[in-house]
């Protein structure tokens, strides 16, 4: 294929397919809807197929790290033998029933489940040292920010109305007035910054989403 | 209107000019410190991945990648890239590339260093945290789409010592980079700080663009309240209404 | 070193362990706070109250098991809540890593999944769907195509209730549990905007500053993190839902007062430090 | 509890404790969990995608015969061309397709979610019934539309900021400082909640979690020793 057809057809289906779906979101024509639900499932099944990248660069990087020995080798091996082990176990052994299964189910528990939700509550370790050590009232900004962080900690939190009782509703007018205003304010922002993006994207302007060269 | 402006930028009829954004003259600074130290640079283009609607924030990150490349080549310090979306790393790979060629040291590029840590949220931040510690990173630079890793990646970044540098769009991740980093570019600073550093007509455009949109909003905001305390809410019955049938 | 300079340098493992303690005590020892109540809570308990026998409520698990201390409680009391006003429970997922905690919510609240008598006719579990907000759009316009089987293997089209459930018009609430992206920003955009279905989301207590300004028109009311499941579960008493978020709420309350020692503590250092030099 | 749950119970635990020996220091344990779970992440998302596209379009295609089907498959296997270097180009073929659609979708709908309904909220009528911690109350409206403005004056980037341009940008920057305070308190309690989660697991009395703690403990004091050993004798 032609060198103009390779740059431009990556371009060309990313602007049929966003046009697509922004005209079925504001109209109501019902073949147009269907053709563009047939389309929405044909993307779904599409982009399951992307897990595949991932998978390959792990194999590929930690099956040369076990082969040249390199420092922590038993640690790839480890990773391998957990990634293919689930893998193999899901699809091929579960008889059809994939994570449903109950030998899938108990490694997931047992394994993942623990895994995952421990290395992210050691966040709570981190907060309190990052607390400690980075918060500071530096200028009138930063303590305004530790004054309304300080509220809010005590008002959602048992502790702080036991003590004083008002602190609940002030957290809450906090929630409801000041934190709605500065939110709303920056989710409009972004929401028409990710438009501007949008459009350059369906227009080809933008096109670091297609990797290097595009 | 947003593709006028943009129109109008690409085509050179009007130059938009960015107001100045704090953070960004920090880089030069930072970089600089790491170089007398010499210790490296880290830098990290966020977590969020390129076809989602916070993809814009990871080529924002990008942007600002090729400015600190480009001053790392210049000053010959050692830059760490870590990526956690896959199809990220030949993008910043190429970057990289292209930045220390034209800062004249083509030769300084290497590929490794530009390193695909996992594509699991966790296991990436626990893979970038270990890099700064072993590395001792005196520079750390994250402008991109961060969530729940932003602490663990400024902790790590004071526990080395480094200047911060940090930006996001994440609204619930930018009070620690407020209360954690040196210098924290806030929401859309970030997209605004793409644009002014590469200078791109189209970028530039863009922000111009959502400038009048946003203005627009306040407008209407303004006239809309005013409506409203009076007890009128015709406006709002208009944008709530008949906009969507 | 002076003192106040050791103020500010306390080893973080110190640290590490006094929180673990903190938390840890309560849990072995309840101390029975009383739980107050937040408007968002509240506003959440009335809009599931409102939802009659046979309406068709989607419950969907936006989160990975990172979360599930805050939100695993959070879906079993609206389940729990929703089954007790005779909903019709549709469930699914949009996290990968968040889909196999449907089943274990079932067995958990009813005992079994599966296997169990209602299944098909008052709850379902449809699974994961890949690919974020288009998936959501896809359930929304379809979601017999889009998820043509169930978690364990048998044709949606086969299973009663889904007879009658097509799409996004058919659904009455949708609550999501969501963590992250994709979540109610999505949700907001495919479902509550474009079929005007009511939307009510449990996020973790990290999202709740940024769902706030959907409220009251876009999100009917919002479980803020384990402090709102703890006030829900409270709420739900009377239906008689044995609640297990006291004691947490206890480990809650003292390691935020952990948090506020330490930021006090690290600023006397840092201000008394300031105001030494300018002497 | 049969054996087989008990031993996942106490390798939950065990790994738990790993993972949290990060806190002494980084260490060899530590590493160990972190790739375990990376493999058994990468994993699971593949065997539930797998589940799906069997569902989906696997199993219509076989059994049913469903032609249509084929098209996404054949599209999806185009995602591996990412590793070749000569035939990249193919690679953007599938990632065009899923960009475009999940882009256009998001910008149809946040032109009505985030941005026209959070306008209309700000300026619907205000309730004068409302407590003062409402936001519908007038004065809380007004005060929420003066800061959602203010932001907004913030967040414009080509114009320089003087006069009364300052002022508004001001006004958006002290409502931000209070939201992110909010945020920041937030946050603090969201991470409490997962250690709250952890603990709970570990020193469940019903349970046989808590008997590795003391192990853990003797192993991490034994390690400690034996370095402070090493470090005498160097």
């Amino acid at each position: 294929m032609s060198v103009a057809i390779r740059r431009s057809l990556p371009l060309v289906i990313t602007f049929i397919a966003g046009l697509l779906v922004i005209g079925d979101y504001y109209l109501r024509i019902p073949d147009y809807n269907k053709l563009v639900s047939n389309w929405m499932s044909f993307v779904n099944v599409a982009s399951s197929f992307a897990v595949i990248i991932g998978y390959v660069t792990l194999t590929r990087i930690h099956a040369r790290r076990l082969t040249q020995r390199k420092a922590g080798w038993y640690n790839s091996a480890a990773l391998i033998f957990a990634m293919y082990g689930l893998l193999i176990w899901g699809v091929f052994l579960s008889g059809g029933k994939f994570t449903a299964d109950s030998a899938y189910t108990y490694w997931f528990n047992n394994l993942y489940v623990p895994l995952d939700s421990t290395i992210f509550s050691m966040l709570a370790f981190y907060i309190v040292s990052s607390a400690y050590r980075a918060f500071r009232a530096r200028s009138a900004e930063a303590t305004v920010l530790l004054v309304s962080a300080v509220i809010v900690m005590l008002g959602r939190a048992p502790v702080g109305p036991a003590i004083w009782p008002d602190i609940g509703p002030i957290t809450s007018w906090i929630m409801a007035v000041p934190n709605t205003a500065g939110m709303r304010g920056i989710t409009i922002g972004v929401a028409l910054g990710v438009l501007s993006m949008g459009i350059r994207v369906l227009l080809g302007r933008e096109r670091g989403y297609l990797g290097p060269g595009a | 209107m947003m593709l006028a402006t943009l129109y109008m930028s690409v085509k050179g009829i009007r130059k938009p000019t960015i107001r100045k954004i704090a953070g960004l003259d920090a880089i030069g600074e930072a970089v600089g410190r790491a170089t007398e130290m010499g210790r490296p640079v880290h830098f990290t283009p966020g977590i969020a991945g390129l076809g989602t609607d916070t993809g814009p924030q990871t080529l924002a990150g990008l942007s600002v990648l090729s400015h600190v490349a480009e001053l790392a080549a210049k000053y010959k310090t050692t830059l760490w890239t870590t990526i956690r979306i896959p199809s990220v790393q030949p993008l910043a790979a190429e970057i990289v590339r292209q930045a220390y060629v034209k800062a004249g040291a083509p030769e300084a590029y290497d590929e490794d260093k530009i390193i695909f840590l996992s594509d699991t949220q966790f296991a990436y931040a626990s893979g970038v945290v270990g890099l700064m510690h072993r590395e001792k990173v005196a520079a750390n630079i994250m402008i991109g789409g961060f969530w729940a890793e932003s602490l663990l990646f400024a902790e790590a970044g004071y526990l080395t010592g480094a200047i911060q540098i940090a930006g996001t769009a994440q609204t619930s991740q930018i009070p620690f980079f407020v209360a954690a980093c040196d210098y924290c570019l806030i929401g859309e600073e970030i997209l605004a700080a793409g644009a002014y550093l590469s200078k791109d007509p189209v970028q530039l455009g863009a922000i111009w663009g959502t400038d009048y949109a946003k203005a627009i909003a306040i407008i209407i905001i303004g006239v809309g309240l005013v409506l409203s305390l009076a007890g009128n809410n015709v406006l709002w019955k208009l944008l709530s209404g008949p906009l969507w049938t | 070193m002076s003192f106040f300079d050791k103020l500010e340098k306390v080893d973080p493992r110190l640290m590490y362990v006094l929180l673990f303690i903190v938390v840890a005590l309560p849990l072995v020892r309840p101390f029975g706070l009383p739980i107050s109540m937040s408007p968002m809570t509240v506003a959440f308990y009335d809009t599931v109250e409102k939802i009659k026998p046979g309406d068709v409520a989607v419950v969907s698990i936006d989160y990975s098991p990172a979360s599930q201390p805050e939100q695993y409680p959070q879906t079993k009391a609206v389940m729990a809540h929703l089954s007790a006003k005779g909903a019709k429970i549709v469930c699914l997922g949009f996290w990968a890593d968040g889909a196999p905690f449907i089943d274990r919510a079932f067995k958990d609240v009813f005992g079994k999944s599966k296997d169990h008598p209602k299944y098909g006719t008052d709850f379902v579990n449809l699974g994961w769907v890949p690919n974020g907000e288009v998936g959501m759009a896809s359930i929304g316009k379809d979601i017999q195509t889009t998820c043509p089987k169930d978690y364990y293997g048998s044709p949606t089209a086969a299973i009663p209730m889904m007879k009658d459930i097509k799409g996004g018009r058919d659904f009455k609430l949708v609550v999501s549990l969501a963590s992250g992206t994709p979540g109610v920003p999505e949700w907001l955009r495919q479902i509550q905007a474009q079929y005007g279905v009511t939307f009510l989301t449990g996020v973790t207590a990290v999202s709740a500053p940024a769902t706030r300004q959907y409220f009251p028109a876009q999100v009917a009311g919002v479980l803020e993190g384990l402090a709102g499941a703890a006030e829900y579960e409270v709420l739900l008493i009377k239906y008689g839902y044995i609640g297990t978020l006291a004691p947490p709420m206890d480990s809650q309350s003292f390691s935020h007062l952990l948090v506020i020692i330490f930021i006090v503590l690290g600023n006397v250092g840092f201000v008394l430090r300031k105001y030494g030099k300018a002497k | 509890m049969d054996t087989f749950e008990l031993l996942g119970t106490l390798m939950a635990a065990a790994f738990t404790l790993m993972v949290y020996s990060f806190f002494y220091k980084e260490n060899k344990a530590y590493r160990f969990a972190e790739h375990v779970f990376i493999g058994l992440a990468v994993a699971h998302s593949t065997v539930i995608s797998s589940k799906y596209v069997w569902d989906t379009a696997l199993a219509p295609l076989t059994t049913k015969g469903d032609a249509f089907w084929i098209l996404p498959i054949l599209v999806g296997l185009l995602f591996p061309f990412f590793f070749s270097k000569k035939y990249f180009w193919i690679y953007r073929i599938p990632v065009s397709t899923v960009v475009g659609t999940g882009i256009g979708l998001g910008m149809a709908g946040l032109l009505r979610s985030q941005f026209i309904d959070q306008i209309a909220q700000t300026i619907a009528l205000p309730n004068l019934k409302a407590t003062w911690i409402s936001g519908s109350h007038p004065i809380n409206m007004a005060l929420i539309a003066i800061g959602t403005v203010g932001t907004l004056f913030f967040f414009i980037f080509t114009v320089e900021q003087k006069g009364p341009l300052l002022y508004a940008s001001h006004v958006g920057r002290w409502t931000m400082m209070i939201a992110f305070g909010a945020a920041f308190g937030f946050t603090v309690m969201a991470r409490m909640s997962l250690l709250i989660g952890r603990l709970q697991f570990l020193l469940d009395p019903t349970g046989v979690a808590w008997y590795l703690v003391p192990v853990a403990v003797v192993i991490i004091a034994a390690v400690v020793l034996m370095e402070r050993g090493k470090g005498a004798k160097s």
